[in-house]
């Protein structure tokens, strides 16, 4: 089959709209952090995304797309992009290239959230570094790359799985290596910069249409309803985590968004898959259980700092669950577990099962590994003065 | 009347807004500002060479208060401002010598 | 006809922009009001666009384009999305109705213009379900669901009356409703935030390409026609606004970016009718007019607070009127008044006069209830201390 | 050959946001400013956009794009965008003017750069004028309208030359005519807005896929090439001028996104020549040279107060010999130095020589005319209240 | 010379300004805070529970100036910013020692 | 012990800091404000019309310290912040009673 020039088009501003999803997270915790933490924030994911090309252009997208081997990881043919050129089917080679990089890309930026306002700057390249190459590079590929989960037939249309899941519990593990923030649970650590969170909010549900519908490859009918049961699922998350805080008191503007980005991850895996009315009750029970998961983690007294395990784990996980609960073969050519298909929602359980070990384990032992060898953590000083001045040299004003 | 000058760490300045707020002390004005403290700044090891950091983000309690009141606030603010590290704040006292409301004519003056 | 990848692809990219336009009418309006309100201002645009996606898919899209009844409004045959599939001439039809529902959600954020700063946050929700629901969804019938208005050849190519003097005049009639801001007249009310609105402005130029464009539903030279001049009309109204508040003062950044608002609306109905010249001077005309409605708005000590009245409401007005004056069948198929057509004029006329006075009384009738039921406004203290804090529990730092 | 809907879906996109790319200048350099020119540095970007719009549809257009004049000029026979019909070769004639029309925009708001915080608003609107129609028409011309330079076979695929040789060395000639800000030397003038450079920053990446892919004119191979390379530059970019000023003190976030801009400024014009591994070594030579240019500027005491020179100039210059040394027939048809076309390679740099001279000259004679009758600059008690105030009557906060 | 600090209503500071510029006094520093008034805080009824508001934007006016006029300024302060209404402000009046200019060597001292 | 409130051009504070150090005076406490100085506003040209201007930007250093350092801290504000400008700002000096840490227990009071 040759380019099609509307498909071409249509992921070509896809990859670039994903791209812009990256400051979008920095934006996004950067107006959660205190105004000494704020540069930090945003720079770090400008860098997840520039350190995370370069590594995908050598040997990320190969160790995810190359030949299977035994259902683990890709082989390195297509080391430093050997062999993917301008060709393809429907749309060039390189481009789905480019297309996932973006993806990785915005993925290590998520993160960012557990180790926020204490992670020293270098020590988080190095972690990203390892973490793009031996979490997010293999997880890709058993969902995408013809791996074991896709072999099995884990659905996984926008990366549930593969993104969210593994950000998320990724997120959680790193906390917990790096241990809590000076003062968590003495101090109050609030948001003090909300119009930032919103203006990264609006990023990421731009950018989200993108990361979904493009991943149907093309301008075609499962992207549209990749597209519209996006749109869905946030607008019903953004008003069911709204309406259950406002259930204990003031509903704020940072649940609101946060409940959209809550939708917007349950739906991710399931768009391809399910139709409108599924995506309102997909996006409406993410809403609530991202919102709860969040009480629970505040409850615990663990400081994984912005939620990414929150919102994109434990949405991640509820969104590849009701993949398979709400698949609709008329929609993805698949049927879930309401059409009766109780095997699609075994394979979802137990390949969300072995993502979330994978992510937790290996990050966590990466994590202890460029702990022990150059330090994770910035010293004491150095948090209270922030992360700004010390590892950046910069300040916001005066 | 005094006027107390307190800065402290931001991450604070709700549980002394609540310590005071227990014992009735309301009335209040709050700045954010940065400031660097006396131990010569805060030094940061940067490759070899020491970079004296200054300027880190604080707030400000300004409390106007009769002058029996300074000293219980004192002991409050310091109550719930401190951590024992570096960087818990500092309090000022100085002398007011006229408090006058906007909305009505009502005025205090010295000594009270 | 087939689906067409091209222009499935520009719409759906289309749609994501236009999306990105709801929270850029927030940062626009958020900029604008005083510290204490901004988050509520931005909140407001992003809770505006979820409630409206859930009554569109529900409803909404099925009262504005379902099968005409009576030429006033859709019938309820697509129900819940019933029957709108991802089949569809050259694009799918979910995709339209996908596009529709960002055109609607966009349109209840401009209508907040009018109650900045002072209304109840449950009773916007209310009363903005209500507004879209007998307000935007017929308007949206009259002039492209096949209601009274496209019977009668009534031209509207993006939206100049549904959109713009919907929400200007609806705007109007709630500020009336729900009265002055405390002080206003007394207190001065200044832009607190301008480099915010200056992000808002640059998002809905840019989005407003998507609005305007992406109405030809296809990559064709329509879409390019009305690109072209929607930017022409943009660039010419920030520069007459510019001038004409320069003859009286300073050129504020505000003015200009006022104009270049004014310009995208006055030209929204007429962008694929009308060439680029014509575009000048609509442009041109839209922003020294719009200026002159802002002085002559705030003479008359109407709080309408943000003054989407002067630019949305009489910049359609205007753009309504210049369809029919400078329309060329050349373009569009249909000629204006300057080409003889003056029963087009009339049409045009008689058209935005039925929407103005449909829009002004339906609002003013249905804030009425609101107000009268659950109280349109907040208690004064809660004005005093800001809607961010007395809605939402936040605020901006400190 | 008929219009293709993915080429024109494609390029309609790409010119908006290409678009947003102005505005994106303007927030990179705004957050760059004292607190007291932010209004002021952001408005400039779009009143640049605003008056290139309405000089370009008037002649700028046919200047650059009629017919050539002796190799220098385009005649006026498009004047009033006559004859730019909505036919054309895979996409519209009218499409191509409105992607061309976006260049000279955000070309002219780069310019900004070299009289930050200190002209006055009326003599910039002037000299803009002028700029474009003297400076920017004619490099376009000779580029890419059949002037002398395509003549000859220099390789400009996106504007290396045109846009980014000529805004830097045209800031730097404008520096140099506008004289130093007052206290430069002695004060110290930092970046007051960091958050504001880094989302300026997001958008200048996010645009610039659409600069450079969207400059193949359609969603093809070339378009897929381009886009991956300025990725892997930009990144590229990023992570040297980080490397490279981490070793002498903290990596700024700063740096970073400089560095990013440098890496995209450099592979502009080899983006459509080059494959992904030139572009890495491109990128990262590009992050080094324009930190070491910056410092140097600095070290001169030369106040170009943005760094428009250091990063654009000598980071197009970089690009134009870069192009000429890289260029691969296998991706743009033609060979450079390393495969043994050392002709090329002395064209390019004959091209950029030229550019450069003529750039700086008619820029820095046209600065001294705007100077000499009304005067480039504002008083110094304007300078010291502020441009946002002085030139615009208005303030940020309080 | 007298320190007078006064925290006003945001919305009034043009005014305030403008009745002050009026009778020459132009100098003056500005900044802006948050505040809490002596009433308690402010209660917001909220799903039965009040919720006590605290930390409301203000803008503070400080104007170091001569004793004498302390009392018009006061005046003018007050009739230019008084809406009448909870939160109109307050005014602070304390001593300063010493004045001293920057650009020049000028300087006055204490009482006057 | 007396409070030194130095307001100065944003520009300047990193000379006046650094020179303040050098000199072994490091704390202080910031604050960003805007002001309009003494000389009636700044007067803009506006067509015709003559625009007066106020609220600009300045950064003000406090300065808690003993009576004995106000002499040589202004001395060193005035030579690092001077151009000979206007604008240049200003210094008010003013009396503290007493300076508390939040740390420690420690306590300064009245004249030192
Ligand atoms: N002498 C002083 N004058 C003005 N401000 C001071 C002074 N000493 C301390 N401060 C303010 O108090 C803050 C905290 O002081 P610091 O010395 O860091 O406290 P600690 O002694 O507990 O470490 C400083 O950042 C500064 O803003
Ligand atoms: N005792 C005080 N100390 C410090 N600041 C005060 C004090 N009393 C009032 N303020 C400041 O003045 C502002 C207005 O005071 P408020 O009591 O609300 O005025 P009103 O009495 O007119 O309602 C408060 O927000 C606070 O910033
Ligand atoms: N009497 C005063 N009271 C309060 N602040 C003042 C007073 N005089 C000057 N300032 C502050 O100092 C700043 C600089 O003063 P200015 O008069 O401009 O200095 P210069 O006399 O060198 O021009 C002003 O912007 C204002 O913030």
């Amino acid at each position: 089959m040759s380019l099609n020039t509307g498909d071409t088009a249509f992921v070509l501003i896809c990859t670039a709209m994903v791209m812009l999803m990256t400051p979008g997270v920095g934006l996004f915790y950067g107006g959660m952090v205190r105004n000494k933490n704020v540069i930090s924030m945003i720079a770090m994911s400008f860098i997840a995304f520039a350190i995370v090309t370069i590594q995908w252009v050598i040997a990320g997208y190969s160790l995810a797309f190359g030949s299977d081997i035994s259902g683990f990881i890709g082989s390195l043919e297509h080391f430093g992009l050997n062999n993917i050129g301008l060709e393809g089917d429907s749309i060039p080679d390189l481009l789905f290239m480019a297309f996932q990089l973006v993806f990785a890309g915005v993925t290590l930026a998520i993160l960012t959230s557990g180790v926020a306002e204490r992670i020293k700057l270098s020590s988080f390249i190095v972690l990203g570094l390892l973490w793009t190459t031996f979490v997010y590079d293999p997880l890709a590929h058993w969902a995408w790359g013809g791996g074991w989960a896709s072999q099995l037939g884990a659905l996984d249309f926008a990366g549930g799985t593969v993104v969210h899941i593994s950000s998320g519990f990724g997120a959680l593990a790193l906390a917990m290596v790096i241990g809590k923030r000076t003062g968590f649970g003495k101090f109050s650590f609030e948001a003090e910069n909300i119009s930032l969170t919103l203006i990264g909010g609006a990023l990421l549900w731009f950018g989200w249409f993108a990361f979904n519908a493009g991943s149907a490859l093309g301008a075609n009918g499962l992207a549209v309803n990749a597209f519209v049961v996006t749109n869905i699922s946030a607008a019903s998350g953004a008003i069911t985590w709204m309406l259950a805080s406002w259930a204990k008191g003031k509903p704020s503007s940072l649940g609101m968004i946060s409940g959209a980005i809550a939708g917007l991850v349950a739906i991710t895996p399931a768009c391809g898959y399910v139709g409108p009315l599924s995506a309102i009750f997909i996006g409406a029970f993410a809403g609530v259980l991202c919102y709860k998961m969040l009480l629970f983690r505040v409850k615990k007294g663990l400081d994984e700092s912005l939620d990414a395990w929150a919102i994109h784990g434990m949405g991640g996980l509820w969104g590849a669950l009701a993949t398979g609960i709400f698949a609709s073969s008329a929609i993805g050519g698949v049927d879930g577990l309401i059409y009766g298909n109780t095997y699609q929602f075994l394979v979802q359980t137990l390949d969300a099962g072995i993502a979330i070990s994978y992510a937790f384990l290996v990050t966590y032992i990466l994590a202890q590994i460029v702990d022990k060898t150059m330090g994770l953590r910035v010293t004491e000083t150095e948090e209270y003065v922030g992360l700004d001045i010390s590892q950046h040299g910069e300040s916001m004003k005066a | 009347m005094k006027k107390i000058n307190a800065i402290i760490r931001p991450e604070m300045l709700n549980d002394v807004k609540a310590a005071l707020a227990e014992k009735g002390y309301f009335a209040m004005t709050v700045y954010e500002v940065k400031g660097r403290g006396s131990q010569k700044g805060i030094c940061l090891q940067y490759r070899g060479k020491k970079i004296e950091v200054d300027m880190i983000p604080k707030v400000e309690i300004d409390m106007v208060v009769k002058d029996a009141d300074v000293r219980p606030i004192i002991d409050i603010i310091r109550k719930s401002a401190r951590t024992g590290k570096f960087g818990d704040g500092r309090i000022f006292v100085s002398p007011v010598e006229l408090v006058a409301a906007i909305r009505t004519d009502d005025e205090i003056s010295e000594e009270q």
